[in-house]
This record gives structure tokens, C-alpha cells and sequence, in this order.
């Protein structure tokens, strides 16, 4: 299977992706600088973490208005998988692929810590391979990472189970102590906590890597005749 | 040249943990006559004349500049450049 | 009104305005011998600058060249941009320390954002990618509103910086004193690694070469930065506030690809960043170190701001700027590369071979020097050095022992409230300190670990620095510094290797505190040798004064060390219940500039902890090899607060209780802060081995899973608590004195 | 009550990344009619009526809500509560 990176000026969680997906994974992964986007050829999208132009404005709002992202609506639509990790979170919303928007933290302070989640939906392709209800723990960090969605919006992501990670104690305040969430169609996960730093255990946690795993698991049995 | 000034702001109902903070300081402060706070952004951007500016100013708001989740804004078009 | 580039030569000297821009009158006269003539205005300018302490450490020159600089596996010394050690495999790791302190007085966030983009800047313009941060913060105390601030926003810029940039911030160290008050010290150390082939040196050789600027434009910000650098802390010093930089990190992260991008270009000769005074200390000192000239036309220089007179293009401390020189007519492979970037890259100027920094302005030459007058001629000054009478008085006292302790648990709670002891959660949790994912061990251990990704290597990294004993004493404080760096990475279990130094001290003509810095730095050199640790890097911030007082004499020590496998890497913290607890090294009774007198008095007298080298080396050396040989299961230095505080921090990691029995007197056993002391825990199945390895080690006790924290002198129960509430006292101590109202 | 609005922007000749980030890519966007753009605050206080609010306001700004280093301010009181 093979992963486009998406590479926006400051993203800098993009390496890390990537070596999650190579080293870790096994999996085959290109760094995609932004503009020199050919998205044909992938099997599944990611937007890494990190500053996009600075956090400038609002966090991911200049890069949310990239032609790639353009082209990353298309493959979506086309039912590709995309993840978006932290910054990468924050394009998908400012997009407009994900519902809501991102508010600072409440404490108004960036925090950097591993953080206990819960998997509420393993019947996603990026949950499969966890249990549902599954404790697992996280490195976070972020200083925008306050998610927001009116009332309205919040029934209709706990009606469609929308809602795949919370948080065990939230950290930065968000609504329904979310902390990760999927489209209706079920292809695009965005996610404040960082999965890409969870994939080995020398590095304090490898609760992530079932997250790859899953869209791996779900990719063979869709596409790959006679797995 | 026209300076455009746009005021964006939280919308009601958004909760806004920057305001809050500052109106406890400026409590803490001293200032207990404060009763509220709301911290938004102010963007000045220099544009050139154009027949269609207020329509333009519309678009890159929607488009760029204020997030229509959580954000209202407002602007006003002056003349000359800001100093 | 008369533009000050217009002010000329004969009125630069008849009104001294020389002497504005911080020149000596000797000075001045020797810049005429060099020039046969006057100096014009943006001459004058460009000596000043480079005259002044920050970049030709004129008053330190003569110390900095006692430290022990050269080992088989130091690449780089002193002299570049920063020190490179080879780490093995064709590998090797790039660093520095730097100090921020007047800019972050002035303003914190900026001051100490910016202080974070430069020492990153110095380390990538050798061609490493940087990988760790990490800073040495000291404040006055948490008590007034101004401290608080500073505190608070300091730590914000640092994260602000480094987080968008994404270098994680790895550790560092943040102590508070009342000398620190109006001059609080920000220093960022900045660590990278690199292929030795790719190492980039700044030197602009190549007659006919091309000079290219890349990077931000060049604004009016940060001029006289390098003087205000050198000066105290006044009421004046708010007048210049207008000339704060601000940093932007966004610019720097594409500035850092760019770069790392074009080392691999052939077309690539030199490279270094601008940093203090701009882009004339970064042009001359190319082409100083290449034995060549340098000819500029400062039109083709980008600017931001209208009318910028040719002074201040030289002087701008505008941040995100790099100079290159690369190989004529190849300049467009290196533009392509910064353009993808968005950024500009611009040639400005040429390689000569008249050994003359010229400047051209509106086709007018503006300035004419010869270039190395501005590095090799710049005076040097032997400033005269006097005992402090302090010093001696501390020398004959007898020494202090702490009589009032009645109390051993009020003590214990005490001390782990105090803010240079407690819990650096606030702190760091705001630091990115895991991206780039190599972080083995993230912040609020001894040392920082960093794999060195793709072997099975990894850097210990640390800053220390006891400023408290430095003061008392600082030939043995400058040795106390070097030995507690090289403690904490050999807990974590690494090999020291070598050291950065920023030494941050008061006025150097007061010749007290001159005899400081020459004292401190007698004393690191003589730990360095005794370490093997030779230094490879540094800076120097003079003047930190405020009102006329001095800081204490403060060079703090960043240090790298190499662990030759990650199973090397050794937690600081208690790991299973029914280890066996041992202290390395015996206690006496040492209380001079301690923790505990500093609560009980609020003040520091007498005499420093007493330092012996041999015993430091042999003790360190034997634990790294119980640590090598895999019968170590954690390991943490006794510092400030001793033995008793140290036992609490190592079972603060998890969720263990200690059973500890003591012989002799309580406080000296509990509190001193006697140095070259080690507290690990061992598998029971390991004593044997631990003990046949490792001299001066008493078994003390075991680790507990009953959660209580219980120790007992001369067989009578003196301590006991629940863990939890201890650890609840040191986690809260700081966010808890930073809401409390001023 | 009185609604005080307060415009905080960066002093002349102070380094405006943000702002020179929104410039670029309003340009990119479709806009290549905007040559400048700073980026400020905007703050919006309830304070309750009072004979020196003038002073008082000027005191907030100075010791809280702009930073006289890099930052200057305007202010406007209106009457009433803001919605
Ligand atoms: N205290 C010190 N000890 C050792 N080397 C030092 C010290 N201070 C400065 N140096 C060395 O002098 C050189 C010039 O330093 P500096 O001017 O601070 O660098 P930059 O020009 O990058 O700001 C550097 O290579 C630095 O390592
Ligand atoms: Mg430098």
C-alpha cells in the first residue's frame, strides 16, 4: 500500500509520518511536497502535523485554501482514505471535509504529553484493529486544539457515530471531550493526538501503529484480490 | 488605495477562553468595573480602487479571512493608506 | 533634520560620536592608524559592532583561551558557527549555547523567541539538522508581578519558536534567585546532526564568487543590538526599546529546508547565518576566515523598510537571515532550491581578493576597510582582577550548619516547594519536546536522550549550571558546573563527550566580577581536562546587571554525551518494587549555598560544597560502566536539596513507595548538598555485581509498592508520608506561586 | 455599561509575519489587488459607566492589553452592550 505525505510550508510532523509508515509499518510512503502534488497512485492520503504557514491567521486556514487540498476533496470524494493528525486535523475543518472548528486551548497553553484516549468507533477503517472502548494512550500536542461544533452538529455526529476517539480526561476542553472524528462517508479521520509518535515502544507508546494498521487491513481486504 | 479594516470576532455563543482570561486579570487588576471580554482579530489590508470592492472583501472573508464556524465579522473601506 | 549618515567624519570625532556607539577614544584612534583617515559614519558603525564585547569578546578573549578545547573526536572547536564531536559511523553532533538575556528583559517573548531562532540558525548554517533545544532560564523570585510575567512569557516565546519550528525542546533548567530579578538570564542551546561529509564552514572563499542573501528583508529592528548586548540594564536601556526583533519561525522552518537543501549543491561554498550585528559581522567574518575581501552593494539588498541608510542595512539584527557564497555563475541552482521555498536569494555582492570589506550604496562606496582590522585588530583587554572582599569573609567563616531544623518532614515538604527544586511540568509541558520522534527521554529526567535515528546510538543532553556556589566560590562552583552536566548525562547512560559554555556574568570592569569570570572559568577547565569533556563551543553575555548589581556569576554548562545502545538508557526514577536503593559517596556536613539555606536564611554565606575531581571521575565512570553492563536500574544525582529530596524525585516516576534506614546526623544525611553523589536502585540479583563495581556505595534501603515514603535515622522512624501528597507538593509548587496574587 | 472596543496593531517598522502570510496568500487566492496587510487584535470590554474611564481604559491597555514595546492602541466607547 502506498501513503502520499502531504508536505505544506512548516509542516513538520511530516518525517515523523512518514517513518510511521515505513519503518514502522513497513508500508511504502512519499514525502508530497505541496505543490508539486500528483495525488494519482496512492492508496491513502496524510496531513501531517505541525505549522502550516506559521499557524498564521488561524491554524491551518492558509493551507486549507491550497489547490492540493482541492485535489485531496476529490480523492476523498472518490472514497480514498485521508488522515489528518493535529495540524493536519485542522486543514480538514477549515476545508470544510470534517464539521466544527478548532478553538485555543482553554488553559490558552500549548501542551505536550501522552494523553489517555478511548476508541469509541472501532468500526472505522482507521479503528478496526482496536476494541471498542479500547484504552490507549497518546502523545498530544497542541495549542489549538479546543474542538468546537454547535449542538446541532454534535447530535449528528454521536447519531452517525461519528465521533471514534475522545478524550479520558480532557485536556484542552473540547466539546464531548472529542478528540478525534470521521466523515459520514467514513474515509476522512481527523484527529488532534498524534498516532505517528506512537508507533514504537522506545518511544513511550506504540498504541498508534494499530491505527495504520487498520487503514492497511481494510485497503487488502477492499482491493487486494485473494487476501 | 483604500485601507480595509476588518473586525472579526468569536460568535455569540462561542465560548472564548482568551476573553475570559482577560477580563479575570484586568479584575485582578484592579479594574473590577469590567464585566466582559472578547478577544477577536483586527486585520488592516491595503487594496487598490475597484468598482466591485465591497463584494471582493466579502469573498476573501469568506474565503480567508474568518472562519464562518465560529466567526462574525465586520470591516469598513477607507480611503488612503493607513499609517 | 540631518539624516545620521550624513553626520560626518571630522563631526564623528570633534563630538565624540563615537563614543555613542561605544568606542573608546583609544579605540577610535586606532580605527584611524588602521584606515589612514577618518571613519565615516557607517564605518564608524561597523566598529562599533564589532568591536563591541558580544562579537569580539575583547574583555573574555584572554579566559576563553584557558579552556581545554581539543580532542581525538572534537571535529570542530571554538571558532565557527558551533563545536562538532564525532559520534561514530561517519556521524557527528553539531552545538552551542547562546544568551538572550538583555533582549528578554526588554521583552520576553520576542527576546527569548528569537534567542531560540538563532542558536538554531548557527547550528544548521554548518549543515546539521537540528534536533534537540533546550535552555537555561533564571529569574528573580515568584513573588512579584514583573518576575511572573517574564517567567510566564519566556517560557511562552521559547515554545512559540521552537514548537512551529519543530525542534522539540528536550530539557533545560529554570532556577530563581533574587539577583536575577531586573536581569533574568534566557540561554537556548541548540544540538543537530549531521553526515561529516555534509559539514558546511562560513567562509567565503573563491575570488569572484558570489555572495547570496536569503532569508527575511532586512528591516530596521534589532540595530544596536549588539551593544545594547553589552551594556547594563537602565532606564536608558527603554529608550532603545523600538529596536526589539521579533522572531518568525515560519520563516525560519523553510529557511532550515532550504539550507539543509543546498549543502548538497557542489555550487555551495560557505554559509552562515547572520546573527548579533548582522550582516557585517557575518560578511566579514567570511572572508576574514577565507583570507579574502568581500564587495557588496547594499541596493541589491532586500529591504522591508523605506530609505534604510546603508548604517542601517549593516547594523540590522533582522532575524531568518542567512549570507552564502557560492560558485559564480552556478547562483541559480541555489536560488531554485530557496525558491521553492518561497524564499528570495539574492546576489549581493562578490568574493575580491584585496583583502577590503567595501560597501557600495547608490554607486557610492560607503564604507572601505580592510577586513580583517574588524576581526583580528579588534583590541583585546586584560581588565585588572581583585578578590571580593565577600569571598574572603565567606573563606574564614566557620562553616554554616543549619541548627534550626527540628522538623525533618516540614523540612523535606519545604524544599520540594521551593521553585528551583519543584516539578518543571509547567514548563516543559509547553515545549513540543517529542517531535521529529527521537525522543527517547522527554524532559524532567536528568539528561534528555535523543536516538540518533537509523543506528542504535543516542545523545544524552543537558544544561546545569549552580550559580549559587559559583558565587560563594567560583573556581569550585566552575567545577562543580562542569561535574553535575557530566553527572546527569552519565545517569542517563551516556559517555560525556564535550561541553558548550554560555557564561553569563556582571560588569567586567568591576574587577570583582572579573575575578569571577576568571575564577569560574579556572575551574570549568580544570573539570573539563578532569572530564574529558574539552569545550567546542560558547558564548558570552557581560554586563548582566541591574542597578548596579550583578548578577551571580552564572556560565551555564550545556553538555552532550553518547550512549553506544539504547539499552543503555537508564530512567532517573525508581522502577520495581524490592530493588535494593544505594547512595554513591558519603555525606558531610555542606550547607553553604544550599537549598536549605536558602530557606532558612533567604540568603547564601560561607563556603561551597567541596569538589575532588579524581573521586568525580572514578565515581562517574564506574556507574556508567554498572549502567554499560546492564545491572543498573535507575540512576539520579544528589543535588540541590540532597539525599532526601533525591530519593523523592526518583519515586516520583512511578507508583513506588522507599524503605530507607540512615546512619549519623539527620540534616548532614538528609540535606547536604555534598557533591559527586548517585542514588540508583539495582535488582536484588545485581548487588553483587553493582557492589564488586562500583567503590563508595552504601545500600540504603529497597523500593516499596506501599506507596509511602519512610525513612529512618539511627533506627528511629523520622520520615514518613504518603508519596502521592509529597508529589503533590512538588507538582503544584510553581503553578501554584504563579496564580497566587502578586 | 459601556462597550469599549480596542484596536491593538503592531507599531510601525515592527516585523509582521502574520500579516505578511495573509498578504500572500490573498494574492495567490484571486486578490492580487490587496499590497499590504497587518494583522492586530481586537478586544471588545463591558465596563460599567463611570467618570474616568478614559484614564481607566488608557491604564488597561498600557499595564495589560497592549504591549508598549511592539504594540500601539486605539479605543472607542460606545454606549450600551455590544450584541
Ligand atoms: N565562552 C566561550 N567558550 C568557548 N567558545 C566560545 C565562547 N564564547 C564564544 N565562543 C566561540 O566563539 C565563536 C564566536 O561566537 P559568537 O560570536 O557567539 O557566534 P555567532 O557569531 O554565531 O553569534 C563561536 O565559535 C563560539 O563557539
Ligand atoms: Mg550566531
Amino acid at each position: 500500500m502506498k501513503f502520499a505525505v502531504i508536505v505544506f510550508p512548516g509542516s513538520n510532523c511530516d518525517r515523523d509520518m512518514y517513518h510511521a509508515v515505513t519503518s514502522s509499518l513497513g508500508e511504502e510512503a512519499d514525502l508530497v511536497w505541496y505543490e508539486e502534488a500528483n495525488l494519482s497512485g496512492y492508496d491513502a492520503i496524510l496531513l501531517p502535523g505541525g505549522f502550516s504557514y506559521g499557524d498564521y491567521l488561524r491554524s491551518g486556514a492558509i493551507a486549507s485554501t491550497s489547490h492540493v487540498v482541492t485535489e485531496i476533496k476529490q480523492k476523498a470524494d472518490m472514497g480514498i482514505p485521508v488522515l489528518g493528525v493535529c495540524n493536519g486535523f485542522q486543514i480538514l475543518l477549515e476545508a470544510g471535509l470534517l464539521p466544527g472548528a478548532m478553538l485555543r486551548n482553554k488553559q490558552l497553553k500549548f501542551m505536550c504529553h501522552q494523553e489517555k484516549l478511548v476508541v469509541e468507533n472501532n468500526q472505522t477503517r482507521f479503528s478496526s484493529a482496536y476494541t471498542t472502548k479500547e484504552a490507549i494512550s497518546l502523545p498530544i500536542a497542541h495549542g489549538e486544539g479546543n474542538y468546537y461544533c454547535d449542538e446541532g452538529e454534535l447530535a449528528e455526529l454521536e447519531a452517525n457515530n461519528q465521533i471514534v476517539f475522545r478524550y479520558a480526561n480532557n485536556p484542552n476542553g473540547s466539546v464531548a471531550d472529542i478528540a478525534g472524528i470521521i466523515n459520514q462517508q467514513g474515509n476522512v479521520l481527523g484527529m488532534m493526538p498524534h498516532p505517528e509518535r506512537a508507533t514504537e515502544a522506545v518511544l513511550g507508546s506504540s498504541d498508534g501503529l494499530k491505527l495504520f494498521k487498520s487503514v492497511v487491513n481494510h485497503w487488502r481486504e477492499a482491493y487486494v484480490a485473494g487476501v | 488605495m483604500k485601507t480595509v479594516k476588518v473586525y472579526i470576532t468569536l460568535k455569540q455563543g462561542v465560548l472564548d477562553p482568551q476573553g475570559k482570561a482577560v477580563q479575570e486579570s484586568l479584575n485582578k487588576l484592579g479594574f473590577p468595573e469590567v464585566h466582559g471580554a472578547r478577544v477577536g482579530r483586527f486585520l488592516e489590508l491595503q487594496v487598490d480602487e475597484h468598482a466591485d470592492i465591497d463584494r471582493q472583501i466579502k469573498e476573501m472573508c469568506a474565503k480567508l479571512l474568518a472562519n464562518p464556524v465560529i466567526e462574525d465579522y465586520q470591516y469598513t473601506i477607507e480611503e488612503g493608506v493607513a499609517q | 533634520m540631518l539624516q545620521a549618515s550624513e553626520i560626518n567624519p571630522e563631526v564623528i570625532e570633534k563630538e565624540y560620536i563615537y563614543k555613542e556607539m561605544g568606542l573608546t577614544d583609544a579605540e577610535y584612534k586606532h580605527i584611524k592608524n588602521v584606515l589612514g583617515r577618518r571613519p565615516n559614519f557607517t564605518e564608524t558603525g561597523i566598529f562599533s559592532v564589532m568591536w563591541s564585547e558580544h562579537c569580539s569578546y575583547k574583555t573574555s578573549k584572554p579566559l576563553l583561551k584557558k579552556f581545554p578545547t581539543k580532542a581525538p573526536h572534537v571535529l570542530q572547536g571554538p571558532g565557527e558557527g558551533a563545536g562538532i564531536i564525532d559520534i561514530g559511523g561517519g556521524q557527528a553532533a553539531v552545538f552551542k549555547i547562546e544568551s538572550h538575556n538583555h533582549p528578554s528583559a526588554v521583552e520576553p517573548y520576542q527576546g527569548a523567541a528569537t534567542g531560540v531562532g538563532g542558536i538554531i540558525r548557527d547550528v544548521f548554517s554548518m549543515g546539521a539538522r537540528p534536533v534537540a533545544l533546550l535552555n537555561s532560564l533564571r529569574f528573580g523570585n515568584l513573588d512579584s508581578g514583573r518576575v511572573k510575567y517574564l517567567f510566564e512569557e519566556v517560557v511562552n516565546g521559547i515554545a512559540g519558536y521552537g514548537n512551529c519550528v519543530g525542534v522539540p525542546t528536550v530539557g533545560g533548567e529554570v532556577q530563581f534567585d533574587n539577583c536575577y530579578e531586573g536581569n533574568p538570564l534566557v540561554n537556548a542551546m541548540c544540538v543537530g546532526l549531521i553526515d561529516q561529509k555534509d559539514i558546511q564552514k562560513g567562509i567565503a572563499a573563491g575570488i569572484g564568487n558570489t555572495v547570496l542573501y536569503a532569508g527575511a528583508p532586512t528591516g530596521r529592528d534589532g540595530i544596536h543590538g549588539a551593544t545594547f548586548a553589552s551594556e547594563d540594564l537602565s532606564e536608558e536601556s527603554e529608550s532603545k526599546r523600538p529596536s526589539v526583533q521579533v522572531g518568525d519561525p515560519f520563516m525560519e522552518k523553510l529557511l532550515i529546508e532550504a539550507c539543509l537543501e543546498a549543502i548538497h549543491c557542489d555550487a555551495l561554498v560557505g554559509m552562515q547565518d547572520m546573527g548579533a550585528a548582522g550582516l557585517t559581522s557575518s560578511a566579514s567574518e567570511m572572508a576574514s576566515k577565507a583570507g579574502t575581501g568581500m564587495e557588496m552593494d547594499l541596493d541589491l539588498v532586500p529591504q522591508r523598510e523605506r530609505n534604510m541608510t546603508p548604517y542601517e542595512l549593516m547594523l540590522s539584527e533582522s532575524q531568518e537571515r542567512m549570507l552564502m557564497v557560492v560558485k559564480a555563475g552556478e547562483e541559480q541552482e541555489i536560488v531554485d532550491i530557496f525558491k521553492k521555498y518561497g524564499l528570495e536569494a539574492v546576489a549581493v555582492g562578490r568574493v575580491t581578493e584585496d583583502h577590503q570589506f567595501r560597501l557600495l550604496h547608490k554607486g557610492e562606496v560607503v564604507a572601505d576597510i580592510p577586513v580583517d582590522s574588524l576581526a583580528e585588530d579588534a583590541p583585546v583587554y586584560h581588565k585588572p582582577s581583585k578578590v571580593p572582599a565577600y569571598y574572603e569573609e565567606y573563606q574564614q567563616m566557620t562553616d554554616y550548619y543549619p541548627e534550626d531544623v527540628k522538623n525533618y518532614t516540614e523540612t523535606l515538604k519545604a524544599l520540594l516547594q521551593q521553585p528551583t527544586i519543584a516539578s518543571k511540568e509547567w514548563v516543559y509541558d509547553q515545549y513540543d519536546s517529542m517531535v521529529q520522534t527521537n525522543t527517547v527521554v522527554t524532559p524532567g529526567s536528568d539528561a534528555a536522550v535523543i536516538r540518533v535515528r537509523g543506528t542504535d546510538k543516542a545523545l544524552a543532553v543537558t544544561t546545569d549550571c549552580n550559580s549559587r556556589y559559583i558565587y560563594l566560590d567560583p573556581e569550585t562552583g566552575g567545577q562543580i558546573a562542569v561535574a553535575e552536566a557530566a553527572r546527569n548525562i552519565v545517569c542517563s547512560g551516556g559517555k560525556p563527550l564535550a561541553l558548550t559554555d554560555g557564561l553569563n556574568f556582571g560588569n567586567p570592569d568591576k574587577p570583582e566580577n572579573f575575578w569571577q569570570m576568571e575564577k569560574s572559568v579556572d575551574g570549568m577547565s580544570a573539570a573539563s581536562l578532569a572530564l574529558n569533556t574539552p569545550v567546542i563551543s560558547g558564548n558570552v553575555s557581560l554586563y548582566n546587571e541591574s542597578n548596579n548589581q550583578a548578577i551571580f556569576p552564572t556560565p551555564v554548562v550545556g553538555m552532550v554525551g553518547l550512549l553506544e545502545s539504547l539499552d543503555h538508557v537508564t530512567p532517573s526514577f525508581f522502577q520495581h518494587a524490592g530493588d535494593a536503593i544505594y547512595v554513591i559517596g558519603k555525606a558531610e556536613a555542606e550547607f553553604g549555598g544550599s537549598e536549605l539555606q536558602n530557606v532558612l536564611e533567604n540568603k547564601y554565606f560561607g563556603k561551597a560544597p567541596a569538589l575532588d575531581l579524581t573521586t568525580e571521575a572514578k565515581r562517574q565512570q564506574q556507574l556508567l560502566a554498572a549502567i554499560q553492563a546492564g545491572i543498573i536500574a535507575s540512576a539520579h544525582d544528589v543535588a540541590e536539596g540532597g539525599l532526601a529530596v533525591a530519593l523523592a524525585e526518583s519515586s516520583f516516576g512511578k507508583q513506588t513507595g522507599i524503605d530507607v534506614a540512615l546512619e549519623g546526623d539527620a540534616v548532614t544525611e538528609f540535606f547536604s548538598e555534598t557533591q559527586s553523589r548517585f542514588l540508583v536502585s539495582v535488582r536484588p540479583e545485581n548487588k553483587t555485581a553493582f557492589e564488586e563495581m562500583v567503590e563508595d556505595a552504601l545500600a540504603i534501603g529497597t523500593v516499596t509498592d506501599d506507596g509511602d515514603y519512610q525513612i529512618s535515622i539511627n533506627s528511629e522512624r523520622t520520615i514518613e508520608q504518603p508519596m502521592e501528597s509529597l508529589k503533590a507538593l512538588w507538582k503544584g509548587a510553581i503553578p501554584c506561586l504563579l496564580k497566587s496574587k502578586d
